[in-house]
């Protein structure tokens, strides 16, 4: 595990304040240029002047909230979205300049994406045919067979993923490693730059792990590597400079070393909440109430408890959150009293109504509450989403704007927003923060103790191991069962890994 | 004037359903142009009452294509004849049995509704395929109970149907009522918020405790009672019931739809535009035929027209 | 349902039904009975791969009944008469296919009423052609559908030819991944650098291909031509594409199970016929045969489920 | 000799009330053969669809279940050559009745649809010597039928130069459609002193010219059982007056007991015709006695009706 400690050098604030928008020194010409690049969207202003380089052999951090437009950004430098100002530079192989996304292909720069970008239909060895143009003719199979099987062997050693498998039918988390695997495979034109936009939030541990070594090799090889993440200790880790975007700006840019964590935060522009004193799991235990929640698996959970479903990813927790899920809704008169509500993780296919506002989105479960005789009560619904929208910081400034102008962070405001605005008991949570900035997240911690507080039951299933460990209690899955309960003190990192491991024998 | 209103008049073009009534209006224009004006009362009088046909049957459709891709209702046209065979059949021209008949009518729409519907949630079968199969048992059904025989309506129940009200046809009355209250269930009601995330996103819809499975169920079983109710008010309104009366609502439903500017992605339903599209589909087959063009030109007209609208209508879809 | 189910359904039915036919009508199992069984199905599969193309884009096409009904009258016409301006008049029909493609890409269009449109144009066009029945097969493809290849008949050797054709196309070749891939998620590809609206005109463009074969193969079968000869085919080729283990969206398809859910639809009809059930019920039976091989579908996935499925269903 | 022989009706539509009577009478006479011990079997087969090709694979069926002799109701008279030609070939008597097929291997009992048309207009001037407007409701776009009655109605109207068609639209052979597409037209005409019709449309005329407000002209019927109740209602109310005419569903009958004189070693040239059916002034009243309320005009041959036809022919 990355300790913070160990690379975290303590620096004052003051320091911070010196942003610079090119890269601090280049060892190399660089691959990539970016100069004072705007992209607007209508009045948001998601890139408002952003000046970067990277050169060979660097490794950029890309921090900022949800929204900072980091997203934005990687899809300037990949080509794939033309600023409205500035421009983008990228240095071909024969030395020339080049722009535009065929200019970036030729260049070297690979992307992979916030949002899964792979295509579900088609096997893992044809996932990279999509973004190889040069796998055709006779005998493409084998070349890509060949060409996703070794960088899956060198990035995720033990992995047990088959060139031939169906996408769709792969884990979120197997999805994420092809796509990873994919952006450092060979080429025509081997990988130079690989933009990695927080390839991690759906990884558990000990794989995160395993892709943040390989890009220290990536990198030590004289790859280069844009890395985007919410877990500032990965950046730390793996970045050799960090760039902290807010707000369409880049305000700060130095070398790993002169940050810290601490000053890190702060200049993203979080009201630093410093870290919560840890429950003191006695006088929990005592407030909590009846046992509320018993599933035939083994999950149990009381009055006002907030139950962590841990272990490594794929293992059956979501499927077993699920499936509660579905037992216990669905029903018309479940309709108006829910006895559950859910937040999703994965967005796309599990949260988000596409073609609704944000409005409509964040009011969808709790409506049925606001209807006289079928009809809906708008102003009501408006108070409520105006209510929810200060309470947990959407950043918008039109709840009537469609939810997909959302970034990813604010988009899972939203999901956290239509679950709680309900008034079920039991609230069922599958890896609700992924993609959420730290100051978010912080937030939303503190929004879960109040409900659970006020008596609402959290079941929450999350990749982290430093979410679950504020759970009173744990319940840790291997292989799609329940491997071990922990409670009280005995809810730690280690207990939860031997837990998750037992028996596996791979561990990594 | 104030400027809320001018903008609301620039705003126009971009409403889904402008283009169908636009495209009406010069239609209606065209015709009538031909006879210097004589006749316009008399084609907007036509056009109102049988566009009220294909709005009630167009509105069905409208709650099931909403409901996403793949969702469309095949069985119509053949609900609506077994209706209307069984109905005209039970009420034998007999004045006393009108609102009876009425009952059965709606009673074989439920019938048509519940089977689509188990058909696709208990045996899994795409809504298209589904939907056609039934359609060829319900056509079975119509021709063992009456052998395709035109039974009249009763007196009255016709006259209703031909009949109209200070000048408004009572089939459009009935068309635009119905045009009404659909659209207060889709705009304002809950039910309508649910078809909509069911239409967009099943999984996500039935995660945020949509009872999809409901909605699914209603959808069918809406979509099929307005198709029984238009078989018996177009039996009644055209002398009885025969065996082929449905046929041609089947691509007209799914035009309307189109044309109304609902998105045939699911999700977003349009109900004044299922007027429009209705008014649109009399109105081109008229001027067609008043202009004297041959069925191959008029073919080729009203498919460019149809395509030309939707062309025209299509834009990057607003937040609702 | 996963990629070994999709294809394993669609050949157990067939086989189920072929066995069914045998049993009714023993006379069927001879060179003869085959290919009497099936030579009205060639034209249909290719009909069901054309739909397959579209489907495997994400869109649907309404108008391939249509299509076909155009393509025969050309042939049993102008390809008859003058094979030049034939030829010309077909190939300009595939591009009009594509260019269909890249227009809805382009504007965003719904697929399903750009192609109710369409169905309505090429209806009009086939009506001025042949007001009336009528035509002439071209004599060589009248003899390419009569011939009689040895030990295995005409319909039977086509239908493998055309599975293994569009398989390989479509399942095997680089750019047929990439078509498939639009399916799948067509920003991914854009994002990758490929225009989206090209793809989405080759798909069309195969799928007017297949189309027209379907047409050309029609009338050497029927000898001529109308307007409406095929105008069924549009939904016949959609329920051959599900019957094939396709689904409408995601670029979920497969040409071999195409291929095999058209012969299944073809051989239901015949199975009804020597069933000599009440006029009455004739209709009627052709409903129940499809709702009953698509059932079959359920003891598949019930087999296979996974929540996934059942979230999507509740 | 032949009660060992088994005859099919093959039709390929059934969705209307003309159909309906056709396979009652067919169904009536068949059973009533069989059980007389005249022939094995008279089955009747219908499609769902009103499709040739869907006919054309019934047919082949047909030849599979080894018939002697197959009688059809062509879908499309040329279409099904491909399929008629291999039943021949198979040693299958083939003969059609109403829709007809051009092969020449098969028997034709054609009715003179163009003299139908011409008929109509011939007796609108002997009615009105001033001549006038005429409005034309025609059939199903593309079909057989449809082209042939307005070809006949074309020719009397170039024989009868004071009458012009003002109107031309499609209904379809349904009361509602021409109920529609009049009532579209009707705004836009100068008065029509006539309507002309192909069958199964003239109540629909008749209801939408009235809601218009119009004096209803002269609207030639189609011997539908609703139509000559009309027109009697008119009659007895006003003196209405008009002709009707159309086939007897019942032809099918003759075809029938041709199809089993050949078998019976009768001479039987291959194209028989016979008369349409006329119903005027002065048979309204016993023709409208004798059709079964919300049925068609019909009459049912027997076996020496068939061989006087033979005769006549001869
Ligand atoms: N297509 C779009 N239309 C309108 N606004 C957009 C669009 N895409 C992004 N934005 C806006 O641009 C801003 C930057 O978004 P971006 O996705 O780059 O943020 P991010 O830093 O990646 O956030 P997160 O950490 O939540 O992923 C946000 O305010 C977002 O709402
Ligand atoms: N000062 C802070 N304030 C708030 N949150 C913090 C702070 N420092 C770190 N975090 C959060 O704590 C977590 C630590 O991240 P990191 O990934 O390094 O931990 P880890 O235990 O190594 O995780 P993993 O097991 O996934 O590797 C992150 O989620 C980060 O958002
Ligand atoms: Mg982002
Ligand atoms: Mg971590």
């Amino acid at each position: 595990m990355p300790r913070l400690s160990s690379r975290t050098r303590i620096k004052g604030d003051a320091e911070l304040q010196q942003a610079t928008g090119a890269g601090v020194s280049a060892p190399d010409a660089p691959l990539v240029a970016l100069t004072d690049a705007r992209v607007h969207f209508g009045a948001v202003r998601a890139l408002d002047g952003v000046s970067l380089t990277i050169s060979p052999g660097e490794c950029l951090g890309l921090i900022g909230h949800n929204g900072a437009g980091k997203s934005t950004a990687v899809n300037v430098i990949n080509g794939g979205l033309t600023p409205t100002g500035g421009q983008v530079r990228y240095l071909l192989a024969d030395g020339r300049d080049g722009s535009g996304l065929a200019d970036a292909q030729a260049c070297g720069i690979r992307s992979v994406f916030q949002e899964l970008s792979l295509c579900p239909n088609l096997t893992v060895l044809e996932s990279l045919r999509v973004i190889h143009r040069d796998l055709t003719g006779i005998g493409w199979r084998k070349v890509a067979q060949g060409r996703i099987a070794k960088a899956l062997a060198e990035i995720f050693p033990g992995h047990q993923i088959e060139p031939g498998m169906t996408v769709g039918e792969l884990t979120l988390a197997e999805r994420q490693m092809v796509e990873i695997a994919a952006g450092f495979s060979d080429g025509r034109m081997p990988a130079r730059l690989v933009i990695l936009d927080e390839p991690t939030s759906s990884l558990d541990a000990a794989i995160a792990r395993q892709l943040l070594s390989h890009i220290n090799t990536f990198c030590a090889k004289g790859g280069a590597v844009i890395f985007i993440s919410h877990m500032l200790g990965e950046v730390f880790d793996v970045a050799t400079r960090i760039d902290v975007m807010k707000d369409g700006r880049i305000i700060a840019s130095k070398p790993t070393s002169e940050f810290t964590q601490q000053g890190l935060i702060d200049a993203m522009g979080h009201v630093a909440a410093e870290k919560s004193a840890a429950r003191a799991p006695g006088s929990a235990k005592t407030e909590l109430g009846e046992e509320i929640l018993k599933t035939p698996e083994g999950l149990s959970a009381r009055k006002g408890e907030i139950v962590g479903l841990a272990g490594l990813a794929g293992h059956g927790q979501a499927e077993a959150l699920a499936r509660f899920y579905m037992s216990r809704s669905g029903k018309l008169g479940q309709v108006k009293q829910p006895e559950v509500a859910f937040v999703a993780g994965d967005r796309g296919r599990d949260g988000v109504m596409p073609i609704w506002s944000i409005l409509r989105n964040l009011t969808l479960t709790h409506l049925p509450s606001l209807t006289n005789r079928g009809l809906v009560d708008r102003d009501g619904e408006r108070r409520l989403a105006a209510d929810w929208r200060s309470r947990i910081g959407i950043r918008t400034d039109n709840m009537d704007n469609l939810i997909l102008s959302l970034s990813g962070g604010n988009q899972q405001k939203v999901l956290f927003a239509r679950a709680l605005a309900s008034s079920a008991p039991i609230v069922v949570m599958d890896d609700p923060m992924r993609g959420v900035d730290v100051g978010t997240k912080q937030e939303a911690y503190q929004l879960i103790r109040n409900e659970a507080a006020g008596g609402r039951s959290f079941l929450w299933y999350s990749t982290e191991t430093e979410e679950v460990c504020q759970c009173d209690r744990v319940f840790v899955f291997r292989n799609g069962r329940i491997s071990a309960e922990l409670t009280g003190d005995n809810i730690n990192e280690e207990n939860i890994l031997a837990a998750s491991f037992e028996m596996q024998g791979v561990g990594t | 004037m104030d400027k809320s209103f001018v903008l609301k008049l620039t705003d126009l073009p971009r409403r889904p359903w402008f283009w169908a009534f636009a495209a009406s209006v010069l239609a209606f224009g065209a015709t009538t142009y031909l006879t210097d004006g004589r006749g316009g009362a008399g084609l907007l009088s036509a056009a109102l009452t049988f566009a009220a046909f294909s709005a009630i049957v167009g509105l069905g459709q409208m709650f099931v294509i909403t409901l996403g891709p793949g969702n469309v209702d095949l069985s119509i046209p053949a609900t609506m004849t077994l209706a209307a065979t069984l109905a005209l059949k039970f009420m034998h021209g007999e004045t006393a049995l009108v609102l009876p008949g009425l009952g059965v009518a709606l009673l074989v729409g439920l019938g048509a509704g519940g089977f689509n519907y188990a058909l696709i949630r208990l045996l899994r079968i795409p809504p298209i395929i589904a939907t056609l199969s039934a359609s060829f048992l319900y056509q079975s059904l119509a021709i063992w109970s009456n052998r395709g025989l035109r039974i009249k309506p009763p007196e009255v129940l016709a006259d209703f149907t031909t009949g109209s009200f200070f000048g408004i046809p009572n089939m459009t009355l009935i068309g635009l009522l119905i045009a009404v209250l659909s659209w207060i269930v889709l705009e304002r009601s809950i039910f309508g918020r649910w078809v909509s995330a069911f239409g967009q996103n099943t999984r996500a819809a039935r995660l945020s405790g949509v009872p999809v499975e409901v909605v699914r169920a209603v959808t069918y079983i809406s979509s099929a009672v307005l198709a029984s109710l238009t078989g018996y008010f177009l039996a009644s309104f055209s002398g009885g019931a025969a065996l082929n009366m449905g046929a041609e609502y089947l691509l007209i439903s799914i035009a309307v739809v189109v044309i109304g500017g609902s998105s045939i992605a699911g999700g977003n339903s349009n109900v004044p535009g299922i007027w429009g599209g209705a008014l649109l589909m009399f109105l081109i087959v008229s001027m067609l035929n008043s202009y004297g063009l041959g069925a191959g030109v008029r073919l080729i007209m009203t498919g460019t027209i149809i395509i030309g609208i939707v062309a025209a209508a299509s834009g990057k879809g607003r937040a609702v | 349902m996963n990629g070994k189910y999709r294809i394993l359904l669609p050949v157990l039915s067939l086989a189920f039904l072929l066995a069914a036919v045998f049993y009714l009508q023993p006379r069927a199992m001879s060179y003869f009975g085959l290919n009497l069984l099936f030579n009205l199905a060639v034209p249909i599969a290719l009909a069901t791969i054309a739909q397959m193309m579209i489907m495997m884009v994400n869109d649907i096409d309404l108008s391939i009944g249509t299509f076909v009904s155009f393509v025969a009258c050309v042939t049993a016409t102008f390809l008859h008469d003058t094979p030049v301006l034939g030829v010309a008049i077909l190939l300009a029909a595939i591009l009009a296919y594509a260019g269909l493609g890249a227009l809805i890409h382009i504007r965003q269009l719904p697929a399903i009423v750009v192609t109710l449109g369409m169905s309505f144009v090429w209806g009009g066009l086939a009506v001025l052609l042949l007001p009336s029945p009528g035509g002439t097969a071209p004599v060589w493809i009248r003899s390419l559908m009569t011939v009689k290849p040895p030990l295995v008949p005409m319909a039977v050797v086509a239908c493998v030819l055309i599975a293994g054709i569009s398989h390989f196309l479509i399942m095997r070749s680089s750019t047929g991944t990439l078509l498939r891939a639009v399916g799948g998620n067509a920003q991914a590809v854009a994002r990758s650098g490929w225009s989206v609206a090209k793809l989405k005109a080759g798909a069309y463009a195969l799928a007017g291909f297949f189309g027209v074969l379907s047409g050309v193969c029609l009338v050497g079968l029927t000898t001529s031509a109308d307007a409406n000869i095929a105008l069924r085919y549009t939904l016949l080729s959609i329920a051959g594409v599900i019957l094939g283990g396709g689904e409408f969206t995601g670029g979920k398809i497969s040409p071999v199970g195409a291929v095999i859910g058209a012969l299944t639809l073809a051989l239901a009809g015949s199975f009804l016929s020597f069933m000599r059930l009440s006029p009455d019920w004739q209709i009627g039976a052709q409903g129940a045969i499809l709702i009953l091989v698509l059932a079959v579908r359920l003891l598949f996935s019930r087999r296979n489920r996974k929540w996934k499925e059942a979230a999507q269903n509740g | 000799d032949t009660t060992d022989k088994r005859i099919a009706l093959s039709n390929n539509y059934a969705g209307n009330s003309w159909r309906q009577a056709m396979l009652e009478s067919w169904e009536k006479v068949g059973s009533k053969a069989v059980s007389d011990g005249i022939v094995a079997a008279a089955d009747a087969f219908t499609t769902s669809e009103n499709q040739a090709t869907e006919q054309a694979a019934q047919i082949q069926n047909m030849i599979l279940q080894g018939y002697d002799a197959i009688v059809i109701n062509a879908a499309s008279p040329t279409a099904l050559n491909g399929a008629v030609k291999e039943a021949c070939d198979a040693g299958i008597i083939v003969v059609s009745f109403d829709g007809i097929v051009t092969e020449p291997c098969a028997w034709r009992i054609a009715v003179d649809f163009k003299e139908m048309g011409r008929q109509q207009v011939e007796y609108l001037a002997s009615r009105l010597p001033d001549g006038g407007n005429l409005l034309e409701i025609r059939g199903l776009a593309g079909v057989f039928v449809d082209d042939e009655i307005h070809a006949g109605i074309e020719q009397g109207v170039s024989e009868n130069a004071s009458f012009k068609i003002v109107g031309s639209v499609h209904g379809d052979w349904a009361q509602d459609v021409s109920q529609k597409a009049v009532a579209g037209i009707l705004p836009s005409l100068p008065e029509i002193v006539g309507v002309v019709t192909q069958g199964g449309d003239g109540y629909g005329a008749a209801q939408a010219i009235k809601a218009a407000g119009r004096d209803v002209p002269v609207i030639v019927m189609g011997n539908r059982q609703d139509e000559m109740k009309w027109w009697a209602e008119a009659r007895d109310a006003d003196g209405y007056e008009t002709l009707s005419l159309s086939i007897a569903p019942g032809v099918g009958t003759l075809a029938f007991w041709v199809a089993q004189q050949i078998f019976d070693g009768a001479e039987v040239p291959k194209d028989l015709t016979v008369p349409f059916l006329k119903v005027t002034q002065d048979t309204l009243d016993e023709t409208l006695e004798a059709t079964p309320e919300g049925s068609v005009a019909n009459v049912e041959y027997s076996q020496a009706d068939a061989k006087a036809v033979i005769s006549d022919a001869n």
